[in-house]
């Protein structure tokens, strides 16, 4: 029964985590977004705009459920929960750190460590074109048809290259779940560059993180392939006739997507939760992160740009100091530091993914297609069969 | 547990498979069939098959049965329309499916000796270790002659699909 | 030593050539198709050579080609001194003749043609010589036969050279029938065809008990060798063949493929030296070939036509020496007939090309000025087949009159007095051509030396090729009779050089007699002129007959009412009838199909499951 | 939690028995192309979970893999079967099987 106990316990500290993070999400998108292009982003909700995913949640609560009268209706409403399950429910493979020790209980930092967990997030992704299509087409709308038409053939499409680039990383440590794959890359070259699988002997595969990278643009339907909700030509693309929580359905399964995703780089090739640098060193990094987080909050409350910030400051300079001190913690380092360096790792993807957003213009439909056919398609082969080639001769 | 689950996809699936035979749109008969595949799925992932199990989402759910509704979307396939024609089945079908149902279940129960109950963990040959090293080393041939196969659909698929130019 | 490598050359060229051969220049054809012979025949020089004494056969066997019963028949070759004459014969005039065909083809259509089906040619007559069984030795037998039919049909699009091609190849058919039954009778008879293996069974035979069945095998290998070797009465195929390009008469039609069947029954000497009978009929045959054909030479006015008889004349003369035993000297008059004969076809082949393709005698005449190395070539050609003293032709010739002396004097005087005729057309024919005023319109000139050049050399041979001693040579395989005739030498010359001097007074010093001769002989000239009415006498007694035979009782008795009517328009009544039934399961519903197909299965997997073995 | 006696493997036949007869029913009643097709897939999955079952009864892999190429091959068929469904309906304008009943339009 403890299996039960403790599963239905992780189960309820990684939803809290998962759901905080996709709405927050949102909150780090626009902010960063706004910086980009020089403004200042939402800041009107809570101080710098802290409470603004809060006050989202209750516009999107509280707004009307229109259920247009042509669309398909068991179909209309399936759509938005297909996609949101299908978009949650990766998240329980995925291992955030080692295996540690709770109260005299060893357990993993994982909900469940599947044996085929790549295998597992693959055939999640593959089938999570459903939630996009089947919601274009109960719609009975041509903006939404074509969306989905869109989007699921660029979804199918960008499947093949990442599917194949990422059995380049399984080759190297033989093993398809997460937590194996992750425990592969362990340990340092000379002591100190890591053996992450981008840069694994006998091949790295910086290429292959690259393709993965691109791919997973597409397969989330980020800019710059968010061809399915291209505004000025599709309007707003499958979702044109969802409204309120249907269309906040979807827009969480988009987040969670991108943090699913990048959870799946950061172990296939970044060496999951294992640190940059050897361990006494890299366990006091993140307090020294916090410190100096704080440090900068605290000059800032003393030279205040606005009247309160002399308040606000102060306030979260003290978090952040709490969290240095909790960091700081030996017994808690053991399951905090990994989650830290894991954290640190993804948040770097997702930032990533945001900055292209703000960088990049659209493709153009056929160019997509060609792009995944002709130029990512051979070279996740010619990745995979060099990979191939170089395990099976050293 | 074992049997929890097992009467819960079961019912699943047999719900589903009815809804694929009683459904007049295609659609509807699409999203039925995914729901068999998926508690297929886990039923597998119950006889220890797990790498089958995973094939099954990537390859049926993943791609075959996007394909499906693709197509169905690509031609708009409305509802279906009763015909005069083919009274010979209509009349002769479900008495034959009856004797067909009846007739392997006899042959199941009847027939084949008793065999072992499902205890899911008890057997765990199914891995991708395993299928993997038997796919490249007894069943090689095969193997390569299906992915030849896979090729030529590829080729017949895109011939007969491409739009002729005039 | 790799005896394979002989003729696979030729095969060689004939593929590159005939794949390839329209594509690449003339001049790349010709080192292809000259160049495969060239290093064929040098192969052929280097392996006898090595081989030298070769007192033996050496035989050597590279696969099985057919396994079936008892039967085996193996892919053999075989070389022993017989085969080394053949070789040298095929390989070395052959390469002449292919380099003579450079030059006398040059402005012709269909060059790589030409040389692929030549190369094709020797590859089967290499085969045919070489091959150790009967099986293998009809492969080239028939081989070369195909591609005398090419060739012969080579002017495809004339009318007579399609006619003359399918006249050669049918009239071959009925001569390899008897060859292929001749063969079935072997099989049964000794279980085997390899050629050693069945001499050494009929060494060991009671000559009595199989005196019936080796007479009958023997004749009909002669039945199939009259129609290869134009023998009466299957000679007519051949005067036509010489619609074909003049090397390929000189070669196929003259030196090599046409003494097949001398070469095979001295290859199966062993079996007629035990049917007397059979050898009778062959001398008789091959005598009355080489009476019945020189008076028919005597007429013709075809300078070609002239050859064409005298080549039938000569393979009488042949078949004469092996059908009385003197197997040495039936093959030494072939290897030099093949010298001079070649040699009189390609002289006739310079003539013609350098007269722009006239083969008239009468449109010819004092051409030894134009043509001065034609001329003295073909002049020393005449001497030769005359059997003038010292030519090559006298001893190979005299070598049979004097045994066909010791065996039957009457055969030694029907063939020197043949001897005297032979002489008498050729030398009226060459007189004809080359003294005289000229009578026609073209313009003559001398060939290029790729065609003088081999007239040249096979002067040389043609001269001097009776010193080569082949009885001699011959006599482990066929012991030598001592029957040197100074008598029957001395007779067969004067009748030949009787003959030259009557063409020289015919002919030279006063033409005018010959016209009166021709009026005076009145009918009887008609008669050989129209070359005894064989051609007409043939159509009306087999071909007509057999024509309307077809006509009334096979096509309108079996074919249209049998077969037509009754056997397949009614199985098709019948089908239709069963079809109207049936076509009503023939939904073109799906669903019913399905259905079908489900109660089929379910009676498959009852009476599997429940009722069979299954279980 | 409640202790049920577990499954004995020919419950999972008989599954696999039904879902394929329900497949067939399918190919029999259902109408248009498409739902045929899909009736057929449903077959092939019953069939392959008898194998995946009989795999377990004699503890060997070879099941596995012969529901493995099962399904590689229905990938391929679904691929030329659905381009031929295209065809179809551009050259004859339907979808409903009783109408496709010729070989020539």
């Amino acid at each position: 029964m403890n299996f039960f106990i403790v599963s239905i316990i992780k189960i309820v500290i990684v939803f809290a985590i998962f759901m905080t993070t996709l709405a927050y999400l949102q909150w780090v998108e626009r902010k960063v977004l706004a910086h980009i292009q020089s403004r200042t982003g939402p800041f009107r909700v809570g101080p710098n705009g802290l409470l603004q995913p809060l006050a989202d949640v209750f516009k999107l609560l509280t707004k009307e459920d229109l259920l247009p009268p042509y669309v398909n209706k068991l179909v209309y409403l399936l759509a938005p929960f297909i996609a949101v399950c299908l978009a949650l429910i990766s998240i329980s493979v995925i291992p955030f750190g080692p295996e540690i020790d709770v109260f005299g209980y060893r357990t993993y930092m994982q909900i469940s460590d599947l044996n085929v967990g790549v295998l597992f997030v693959l055939a999640i992704g593959s089938v999570s074109v459903y939630g996009v299509a089947l919601a274009g087409w109960s719609s009975n709308n041509k903006y939404s048809l074509l969306g989905a038409l869109r989007s699921s053939a660029q979804m199918i499409s960008y499947e093949l290259p990442l599917t194949l680039v990422i059995i380049s990383p399984l080759l190297l440590s033989n093993r398809l779940s997460f937590r194996a794959i992750s425990d592969s890359q362990a340990g340092y070259y000379l002591g100190f560059i890591p053996r992450w699988n981008i840069v694994q002997m006998p091949f790295p595969q910086i290429f292959a993180f690259l393709i993965f990278m691109v791919a997973a643009f597409a397969e989330t339907n980020r800019l710059p392939f968010d061809l399915a909700e291209a505004e000025s030509e599709l309007v707003a693309g499958f979702h044109t006739e969802y409204s309120s929580m249907k269309f906040a359905c979807f827009f969480m399964s988009e987040y969670a997507n991108i943090v699913t995703i990048t959870c799946v780089a950061t172990l296939l090739f970044l060496g999951g939760w294992h640190p940059l640098f050897p361990a006494p060193y890299s366990s006091w990094v993140p307090t020294a992160v916090f410190i100096l987080a704080a440090l900068t909050c605290f000059y800032h409350a003393i030279r205040p740009a606005r009247k309160r910030d002399r308040l606000t400051f102060p306030v979260f300079g003290i978090a952040f100091l709490v969290l240095a001190a909790l960091w700081a913690v030996p017994f808690l380092q053991v399951f905090l530091v990994p989650a830290f360096w894991f954290a640190a790792k993804v948040g770097l993807l997702i930032f990533t993914f945001i900055w292209v957003r703000g960088t990049l213009p659209r493709f153009r439909y056929d160019q997509l297609m060609h792009f995944a056919w002709t130029f990512l398609f051979p070279c996740a082969l010619l990745n995979l069969l060099l990979t191939a080639l170089f395990v099976a001769v050293f | 547990m074992d049997t929890i689950l097992f009467i819960i996809f079961a019912v699943v699936a047999i719900v589903c498979a009815f809804n694929l035979v009683l459904q007049k749109h295609p659609i509807s008969s699409a999203l039925s069939l995914i729901g068999v595949m998926g508690s297929l799925a886990v039923l597998y992932l119950l006889l220890g098959a797990e790498f089958i199990a995973m094939a099954q989402m990537i390859v049926y759910g993943g791609a075959v049965m996007v394909l499906f509704i693709f197509v169905i979307m690509l031609l708009n396939a409305g509802t279906e329309k009763s015909s005069g024609k083919s009274w010979f089945a209509q009349i002769a079908g479900l008495p034959l499916l009856l004797a067909f149902v009846a007739l392997l279940g006899v042959l199941i129960r009847g027939v084949l000796p008793p065999m072992r109950t499902v205890r899911f963990g008890s057997w765990v040959g199914g891995t991708a270790q395993r299928i993997g090293l038997m796919l490249f080393t007894q069943y090689l041939l095969p193997f390569e002659v299906i992915s030849i196969l896979i090729l030529i659909a590829i080729l017949g698929a895109v011939v007969l699909a491409r739009k002729e130019i005039e | 030593m790799n005896f394979w490598l002989i003729p696979l050359f030729p095969l060689i060229g004939f593929l590159l050539n005939g794949l390839f051969g329209k594509r690449l220049s003339k001049s790349a054809v010709n080192v292809i198709g000259i160049g495969s012979i060239a290093v064929s025949f040098v192969y052929v020089v280097i392996v006898l050579s090595r081989l030298y004494p070769l007192d033996a056969a050496r035989s050597e066997h590279y696969f099985t080609w057919i396994q079936s019963g008892f039967l085996q028949v193996g892919f053999d070759l075989t070389v022993d001194r017989l085969t080394a004459v053949m070789l040298l014969i095929v390989t070395g005039v052959g390469l002449l003749i292919h380099i003579y065909a450079a030059g006398y083809m040059e402005h012709e259509g269909g060059y790589y043609r030409f040389f692929s089906y030549f190369n094709l040619f020797v590859f089967f007559m290499l085969l045919l010589v070489l091959a150790s069984n009967l099986l293998l030795m009809f492969v080239g037998w028939e081989g070369v036969g195909l591609c005398s039919y090419l060739l012969v049909g080579f002017y495809f699009t004339e009318d007579f050279a399609g006619k003359a091609a399918n006249k050669a190849f049918i009239v071959n058919r009925i001569g390899d029938f008897g060859f292929s039954l001749g063969i079935f009778l072997i099989v049964v008879t000794f279980k085997t065809l390899d050629f050693g293996k069945i001499a050494a069974s009929v060494a060991t035979m009671p000559v009595e008990a199989a005196a019936g069945t080796l007479t009958a095998i023997t004749l009909l290998l002669f039945v199939g060798a009259t129609g290869k070797s134009a023998q009466l009465p299957l000679y007519v195929w051949l005067p036509d063949a010489m619609a074909a390009p003049t090397p390929v008469s000189a070669l196929i039609h003259a030196a090599t493929m046409v003494t097949a069947g001398v070469y095979m029954i001295a290859r199966v000497s062993f079996l007629y030296s035990h049917a007397p009978l059979a050898m009778q009929v062959v001398a008789v045959i091959g005598l009355a070939t080489a009476v019945f054909a020189a008076t028919i030479g005597i007429t013709q006015n075809d300078i070609k036509r002239v050859f064409a008889y005298s080549t039938v004349s000569q393979l009488g003369y042949m078949f004469l020496g092996v059908g009385i035993g003197a197997y040495s000297a039936g093959i030494f008059h072939l290897m030099t007939h093949a010298f001079f004969k070649a040699l009189l076809f390609l002289g006739a082949g310079s003539v013609i090309h350098g007269l722009g393709g006239e083969q008239d005698l009468r449109h010819m005449g004092g051409l030894r000025k134009a043509m001065p190395i034609t001329f003295i070539t073909l002049g020393i050609a005449s001497l030769a087949i005359s059997g003038f003293p010292g030519f090559s032709g006298f001893y190979s010739k005299d070598a049979i009159l004097s045994a066909a002396y010791t065996h039957a004097p009457w055969m030694f005087w029907v063939g020197a007095f043949t001897a005297g005729m032979t002489a008498f057309y050729v030398f009226r024919a060459y007189f004809l051509a080359f003294f005289g005023t000229y009578r026609g319109h073209q313009h003559a000139h001398e060939s290029p030396l790729s065609m003088t050049l081999p007239l040249i050399v096979l002067a040389i041979l043609a001269a001097f090729g009776g010193f080569l001693n082949v009885p001699a040579w011959l006599s482990p395989l066929f012991p030598l009779a001592e029957h040197e005739n100074a008598t029957a030498m001395v007779i067969s010359a004067a009748f030949g050089i009787g003959g030259i001097v009557l063409a020289v007074v015919l002919y030279v010093v006063r033409p005018s007699l010959a016209e009166s001769l021709k009026t005076r002989a009145g009918s009887f000239y008609t008669l050989v002129l129209n070359k005894y009415y064989v051609d007409e006498f043939y159509s009306a007694a087999v071909v007509k007959p057999l024509e309307s035979l077809s006509r009334v009782v096979l096509w309108k008795g079996v074919d249209k009412a049998v077969i037509d009517t009754s056997l397949v328009n009614g199985s098709g009544r019948v089908v239709r009838g069963w079809g109207a039934l049936l076509r009503q399961l023939q939904s073109g519903s799906i669903r019913n199909y399905a259905t079908w197909v489900l109660a089929g299965s379910l009676l498959v997997i009852f009476v599997l499951g429940l009722v069979g073995d299954a279980r | 939690m409640l202790h049920l006696p577990p499954v004995p493997l020919s419950w999972y036949l008989i599954l696999s028995a039904i879902l394929f007869t329900l497949g067939v029913a399918g190919f029999l009643y259902r109408k248009s192309v498409i739902t045929v097709f899909m009736s057929i897939e449903l077959m092939l999955n019953a069939v392959n979970l008898s194998f995946v079952s009989f795999s377990y009864e004699l503890r060997r892999i070879d099941g596995h893999i012969y529901s493995f190429f099962v399904m590689v091959v229905a990938a391929a068929e679904a691929a030329v079967g659905l381009a031929i469904i295209l065809t179809v309906f551009r050259n004859r304008g339907t979808l409903q099987i009783d109408e496709i009943d010729s070989m020539k339009l």
